[in-house]
């Protein structure tokens, strides 16, 4: 069937207001896609609860991209101009997220992406958003702790190669770290997926640092931690909000234990939509902690929500507009402000993990 | 022994066998003549399983093996030396000789006709560590003719045994195949392009053209025919 | 010189694994002469196999114990033998007289069958596990040089099931037939092999080599999830080729070495991001000048 | 296929002209998809002549497109600036030209060096070649390294991929039906007997190589200018694989059914978008199914014959 | 004299331990037609490996029609005139009969992958006459009406004779049939015997060839040599070697059919 359509403009009419999501349900990042689906699924859930949003249902149309490039420009394709959506959320990955940025701005829909942290991406022009913190901010918030706080002189650092989340919280970490007037004791790479890693690790023990600092996820992080503690690499471990998962602790355990990474929130501090938002999530998703990937999911959703209803409709320029206009709106992850670059200004909190679970230590303004 | 009625092979659209009839009976040697593409190899490979018949019966010591797999007709001491030899290119020539012998667990036996086969063809036994792949055609010949001796058949297929095979040795071959006939009591079912030699040692014949038996004497009488001598014979 | 030691205990341990799964490959390669992409999955299935069977196991036998860590490998070896040999009946077999490229697309399906219903959420899920703890966990640590218990353990099995599987292979009449048949399956069943039971028998083994990596590698490494095969598959295919596909020892010997070449680059700063190229790299180059892998032997075609 | 094939290319492409003349009307994700397809029957038809007709196992195909991808994307970005709006035809097709020579000349480099390889040993080295490739993508802060390789203009349309693949379609089997082409199924059969007929398979698998990764490095700047953005992953083994599939599944050496699977394997996924977390499985299934039901491959046309049919 | 078309000078080949061929003296002159016998395993396919190329000698030279032929390959052999069969037939066995042939004829077209490309006029004119050539080859062989066949489905006697058809179709001046008559019934092997004389003359080229079945051998051959364990045992016209007590006594046997 190849009649013509509508291209992509209105959607908003009728009685549901269509929201469009793509996200890495299956394939290599399945588990970073899923959590972060599985927070905006609660959002929109809540929402429809609630009465919806301007008395409309949210109708949210999922696509997967299989966590591989190509997709997301086919599905959000599918979504925009088969499906009509009005809004776009997704994804996790920057570099899919990049690839899907350019068609929702072609099309002047708008397009929030809950956990990109490449600057690049909301560069792609007026239309894209994002809610989470961008590289350069948590890089510098870890280098200042490192520096500061553990007073660190001399660090490691562990990136992912193939994550540009990695290399981009790694390059800022280091720009800062150096600033501060610390050394940059070695830099070795993994690549994401692997189990083995210490072959980098005994050449970073044997650069003997004060504290090592690897962003990246949990699923590596987990194994690099017990790694490092069997090598008798017996320094602090940094890291960033990709740390954030139950299944930290739980397969790190006591290998894990004392070490620091920045990330949104801590319930301790966080707002009562914060504790709100780890309780309904546990009940909905049968006792499962959310990371932060879930609660940037959810936020995206509900700052999409928030917007709609300021602009009063679905008409995609004044949805912009209201998009870019968020200001302190109170959300999981904290209070957001979308600032001129497109970007969410949030606070971040920097967590050491104790007893498996998170000890709340510092607060840090963007 | 072996008794065939009504056989029916095709390869696809290829009907190379048009029922066919052919009985062996215990301790003869029956040969079996034909041009090329008329369908002899494919009479052996339907009885020994290695392809599908479409209709027919086969009968061998009372018992259908219509359609059985290999390695069970193999099982019931029937065995084959098949067309292009197929020896196992990537073993040893003594460790061929062993396959052949794969069925069986007596030892002493095994020696016995190892040494046999040996005896009718010293070059193996000069080869035992080469492997069968480089072995010259007709060594590869002697190889698989050997190696299904060592299986102690009571019914021997043989597929064109004397291909590729040096007048001095087809010589023997035919002797020997008269021999492990009369010594051993093998039965033997013989296929052969050399027509003159097989019906010579053979005590009945078939001929088989596109697929039919259109022939079906004594070899005596055979050879005798007219119709078959400027056929099969060469004038 | 503490750290190049570490370095090569780093990268035995690791090889040891792409070993021991290289030897699966070569197993099934030797026979049927196709690559059988869904071991690598059936290696993952070995493992949850032995995260499932951890906790009834140790209701009878106390869990972190040797004897308990033998009990949950061999019936994941048995589990996964069972299902290797299912494996091969409903999916290869029917295919047997074809193109073994054939074959092949069939087993990428069934690899990305097993990897996707796996990681449906109603099966296993995306998300990693934790492995629980088998054996007793130790470390010794000799000079600076650490060396795990897992480590040790990796490393003699992989030898023990090496010279096993040699013996079988070479010495065995089941060995043997193993070997006719990968040359010309016809020819041994007129010989009275009887090639399904043989076919049959590799795939069990082959898979039951592939649960025992799957074991061993997350007892070493903690952690497990369904696409854990895919990566540490691929490097044990190459590993097998390396050495010369078919080859046992061959393939012991490219596992052990990928894993060492793994390693050093690894270790080394500045290039540790090229850490697979440069493995590739090598490989490439050892295949220049061996085009039968280390070990293989040059197949002489007689013309 | 004999003089009338010159005429054919001809009245296809002017026909693909047409149809794409009002592919502003159709729906955009149609259109991706048809692009998608177009993309795809390049790769598989250009993998075909390397594996279907001339047998050698490549596992490297995402490799050459991913050299090819990436170089045509440098040469359009670098270009863009300066050149107006109106030469993005001209762009591109310089970028496609100079991507598939790109791509050509790696083809070259692998396929000399590796000659002596045969089968899987052959397999390992490609694969291992494009995963080489993907690493070295994956760390050049050039080409924006990890995050991909963003702002490529989006200058692909229905046009160029189809255009595309009507002359990949024609160069392939032009070749192999010619007399010299024979020569590449011969080196298929049997290498020691082709050597003996003065067939060099030294030169024809080298062509297959080079002619192989030329298309499948145009594939690549077709791909890099229709999704305008570009990641290192998207070029691993497993996409080398999809094409490795779509030529098997399609009867290898059968062009025929090669293209057929091309489509099906791209048209099909997203028909089973709507059963969302099953999608892949049922996939999966349906590639095993597929292949028990027609082992020889999707379309057994008999390949076409003399020269006078 | 004129230089002999091939030349063989105390070539040697092994094996390992093996000695398959030693110290060969052994020549073929223009259109002569020779036969190469011996015991299984003597060395004949061997020789015709080394002369084609697929084997270099360990020691001794080849020299083809006045030039050497080391370290040169079997597709350049056959450009300058080489053709053979196979023992253990190797036709391209997923090709049809016509494309067999038409395969091996390439070797002496000009036209490569630009001409089959841009297909212009010379090059459909160059196309038909390769066309034409296979039929008329074929023809000869009475294998015409199986042109669209695929080679692996014909009988093995008409497997036998595609693959001279095929080495004819490469134009050589010397020609290697290792056991053309393998698995064909005397009636059969007559009318092959006949085949090879008449192509012998029409094409004017020389034959070499290897052959169990001696009536053929005999019959046909102007001059024989005989091989045994890799080494020349004698040499002569057919009468001789029939007498020769050593030949009888390593291959013919006894008694021996006219
Ligand atoms: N695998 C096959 N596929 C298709 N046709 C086949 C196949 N094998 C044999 N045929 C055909 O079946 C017919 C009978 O072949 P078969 O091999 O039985 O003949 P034969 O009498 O043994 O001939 P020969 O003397 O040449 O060995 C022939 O027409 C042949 O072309
Ligand atoms: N590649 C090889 N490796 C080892 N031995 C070989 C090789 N090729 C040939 N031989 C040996 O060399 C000898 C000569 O072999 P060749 O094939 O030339 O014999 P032939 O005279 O053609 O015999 P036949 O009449 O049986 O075909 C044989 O004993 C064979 O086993
Ligand atoms: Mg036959
Ligand atoms: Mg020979």
């Amino acid at each position: 069937d190849k009649g013509p359509s509508s291209g992509g403009a209105g959607g908003g009419g009728g009685d549901v207001i269509k929201v469009g999501e793509y996200a890495s349900l299956t394939g290599k990042e399945a588990t970073f896609g899923i959590s972060s689906h599985e927070g905006t699924l609660l959002a929109v859930e809540e929402l429809n609860a609630a009465g919806g949003v301007l008395g409309k249902q949210i109708k949210l149309m999922t696509e997967d991209t299989q966590s591989k490039p190509g997709e997301p420009a086919t599905v959000v394709n599918k979504l925009i101009s088969r499906d009509g959506a009005v809004a776009i959320l997704g994804e996790v990955a920057s570099s899919r997220s990049l690839e899907a940025a350019p068609i929702c701005q072609q099309n002047k829909i708008p397009m929030i992406s809950p956990s990109s942290t490449n600057p690049k991406v909301t560069e792609t022009g007026d239309y894209i958003f994002r809610v989470c913190f961008i590289d350069p901010f948590q890089g510098t918030v870890m280098a200042n702790f490192a520096s500061h706080t553990l007073k660190a002189k001399k660090v490691a650092i562990f990136t992912d190669a193939k994550s540009d989340y990695s290399k981009g919280l790694a390059k800022f970490f280091k720009d800062k770290f150096t600033a501060n007037g610390g050394t940059i004791s070695s830099e070795l790479d993994y690549n994401g997926g692997d189990k083995d890693f210490k072959a980098q690790l005994t050449t970073i023990r044997a650069s003997s640092p004060d504290a090592v600092f690897v962003p990246g996820y949990y699923t590596d992080v987990a194994l690099i931690c017990i790694q490092a503690k069997q090598l008798g690499l017996d320094v602090p471990l940094l890291g960033g909000d990709g740390w954030e998962s139950e299944k930290l602790t739980e397969i790190g355990k006591e290998a894990v234990e004392g070490n620091y990474f920045s990330t949104h929130y801590h319930p301790d501090v966080g707002s009562d939509m914060s504790k709100k938002f780890l309780a309904s999530y546990q009940k909905r998703f049968n006792g499962k902690l959310p990371d932060a990937l879930a609660a940037n999911g959810y936020d995206s959703m509900m700052l999409l929500a928030d917007a709609i209803k300021r602009a009063g409709g679905t008409d995609a320029t004044k949805l912009r507009d209201a998009i870019a206009a968020t200001k302190d709106l109170t959300l999981v992850t904290g209070s957001i402000t979308i600032n001129a670059k497109r970007d969410a200004d949030k606070s971040a909190v920097i967590l050491q993990i104790k007893d498996g679970g998170y000890k709340f230590l510092q607060s840090i303004q963007p | 022994m072996l008794e065939i009625k009504d056989l029916k092979v095709s390869y696809g659209a290829i009907n190379a066998l048009r029922g066919i009839s052919l009985t062996v009976n215990k301790g003869e040697i029956v040969t079996l003549i034909g041009a090329n593409g008329a369908g002899k190899s494919t009479t052996l490979r339907a009885i020994s399983g290695l392809i599908k018949a479409q209709s027919g019966t086969v009968t061998y010591e009372g018992k259908s093996i219509f359609n059985e797999p290999a390695h069970k007709v193999v099982s019931m001491g029937l065995s084959q030396v098949p067309e292009g030899r197929m020896v196992f290119a990537n073993l040893s020539v003594l460790e061929n000789l062993k396959m052949g012998a794969y069925l069986r667990k007596d030892k002493s036996g095994i020696a016995q006709d190892m040494e046999n086969v040996f005896n009718i063809f010293p070059r193996l036994k000069e080869r035992l560590k080469q492997l069968a792949g480089t072995l010259s055609g007709g060594e590869q010949q002697m190889l698989a003719i050997g190696r299904a001796l060592m299986s102690k058949p009571r019914f021997l297929m043989l597929d064109e045994p004397s291909l590729g095979i040096a007048p001095l040795l087809v010589k023997t071959i035919f002797e020997k195949i008269v021999e492990i006939n009369q010594q051993q009591g093998i039965t033997i079912l013989l296929v052969e392009q050399n027509a003159n030699r097989a019906l010579e040692i053979s005590q009945r014949g078939y001929v088989l053209e596109s697929g039919e038996i259109i022939l079906h004497d004594e070899s005596a009488k055979l050879r005798a025919n007219d119709q078959v001598r400027s056929a099969y014979l060469g004038g | 010189m503490t750290d190049l030691l570490q370095q090569l205990i780093n990268g035995l341990a690791l090889g040891a694994i792409y070993a021991l799964l290289a030897l699966g490959y070569t197993m099934v390669y030797g026979v049927l002469r196709f690559i059988n992409f869904a071991h690598g999955d059936v290696f993952m299935l070995g493992a949850f196999a032995g995260y499932y069977l951890a906790g009834p196991v140790s209701k009878v036998i106390p869990a972190e114990s040797y004897l308990g860590g033998i009990v949950v490998l061999a019936l994941a070896m048995g589990i996964c033998a069972l299902l290797g040999v299912i494996i091969e009946l409903i999916a290869y077999r029917p295919l047997r007289s074809r193109p073994r490229l054939t074959v092949l697309i069939t087993a990428i399906g069934v690899s990305l069958f097993i990897e996707y219903t796996c990681q449906h959420e109603k099966v296993f899920g995306a998300s990693p596990r934790k492995f629980p703890d088998l054996i007793p966990n130790t470390t010794w640590d000799i000079g600076g040089v650490v060396v795990g218990s897992a480590q040790v353990i990796v490393l003699v099995t992989t030898v023990l099931l090496l010279i096993g599987l040699t013996l079988i292979v070479q010495r065995t009449k089941i060995g043997t037939a193993m070997r006719a048949v990968s040359f010309n399956p016809q020819a041994a069943a007129l010989m009275g092999v009887n090639v399904n039971h043989i076919i049959s028998f590799t795939f069990g083994l082959g898979s039951a080599l592939a649960a025992a990596g799957g074991i061993l590698f997350a007892m070493n490494y903690s952690s497990i999830d369904p696409l854990m095969g895919v990566q540490t598959g691929l490097k044990a295919f190459v590993a097998a080729v390396l050495g010369g596909i078919g080859n046992l020892p061959g393939a012991a010997l490219g596992g052990l070495l990928l894993g060492v070449i793994e390693t050093f680059a690894g270790g080394m700063k500045g290039i540790s991001n090229y850490r697979d190229a440069i493995a590739f790299g090598i490989l490439i180059l050892i295949l220049m000048f061996r085009p039968s892998g280390l070990l293989g032997k040059q197949q002489t075609e007689k013309v | 296929m004999k003089s009338g094939a010159k005429r054919w290319l001809t009245i296809v492409i002017v026909l693909i002209a047409i149809v794409s003349a009002f592919s502003g009307h159709f729906n955009r994700y149609y259109l991706g998809i048809g692009i998608d397809i177009g993309i795809n029957i390049i790769l598989a038809v250009s993998l075909n002549l390397i594996m279907g007709h001339t047998g050698q196992f490549s596992l490297g195909h995402a490799g050459f497109m991913a050299v090819g991808s990436y170089t045509a994307a440098s040469f359009t970005i670098a270009c863009a600036k300066h050149a107006p709006e109106s030469a993005a035809p001209f762009l591109l097709l310089g970028g496609l030209i100079i991507g598939g020579l790109m791509a050509a000349i790696c083809g070259l480099a692998v396929g000399v060096p590796t000659l002596r390889l045969r089968g899987d040993y052959l397999a390992i080295v490609t694969l291992g070649f494009g995963e080489i490739i993907r690493v070295i993508f994956q760390n050049m802060e050039a080409v924006g390294a990890a995050s991909g390789l963003t702002g490529i203009p989006n200058y692909t349309n229905f046009f160029w991929a189809w255009a595309a693949a009507a002359i990949t379609i024609y160069v392939v089997t032009s070749l192999v039906n010619s007399t010299y082409g024979r020569g590449f199924i011969a080196v298929h059969d049997d290498e020691v007997a082709a050597s003996a007929m003065g067939i060099n398979p030294t030169r024809y698998k080298v062509t297959a190589f080079v002619v192989g990764a030329f298309f499948a490095g145009i594939a690549g700047g077709l791909y890099a200018h229709h999704k305008t953005v570009l990641a290192p992953t998207g070029f691993d083994f497993m996409k080398s694989f999809e094409i490795v599939v779509m030529v098997i599944l399609g009867g290898m050496g059968r062009t025929v059914g090669v293209i057929i699977a091309a489509i099906l394997l791209t048209v099909l996924p997203e028909m089973l978008r709507p059963v969302a977390e099953y999608r892949m499985i049922i996939y999966s299934l349906l590639i095993i199914i597929i292949m028990m039901a027609r082992p020889q491959g999707l379309f057994t046309l008999k390949r076409s014959k003399g020269a006078n049919a | 004299m004129s230089t002999p078309l091939l030349q063989l000078d105390k070539v040697t080949i092994r094996f390992g331990g093996l000695m398959a061929v030693s110290t060969l003296d052994f020549q073929v002159q223009e259109n002569d037609l020779v036969g190469l016998i011996g015991p299984n395993g003597a060395g004949k396919t061997t020789v015709f490996n080394l002369i084609t190329g697929v084997y270099q000698p360990t020691e001794g030279t080849i020299q083809f029609a006045g030039s050497p032929t080391a370290n040169r390959k079997p597709h350049q052999l056959t450009k300058v005139g080489i053709a053979r069969t196979f023992q253990n037939i190797r036709l391209f066995a997923s090709l049809s009969v016509f494309d067999n042939v038409r395969a091996a004829m390439q070797v002496h077209r000009s036209h490569g992958v630009r001409q089959a490309l841009w297909r212009g006029k010379a090059y459909q004119a160059a196309e038909k006459e390769v066309n034409d050539r296979v039929m008329e080859l074929l023809e000869i062989f009475k294998l015409g009406r199986l042109r669209d066949e695929d080679a692996k489905n014909l009988p093995y006697g008409d497997q036998r004779r595609l693959e001279i058809v095929r080495a004819l179709a490469t134009q050589p001046k010397l020609l290697l049939l290792d056991e053309p008559a393998a698995g064909m019934n005397p009636t059969e092997k007559a009318e092959l015997a006949g085949l090879i004389r008449s192509i012998k003359e029409r094409f004017k080229i020389a034959v070499l060839l290897v052959e169990h079945d001696m009536q053929l051998v005999m019959n046909l051959c102007e001059r024989i040599t005989v091989l045994d364990y890799g080494v020349k045992i004698a040499e002569g016209t057919p009468t001789e070697i029939k007498r020769h007590p050593k030949v009888i006594e390593a291959y013919l046997g006894e008694e021996q059919p006219a």
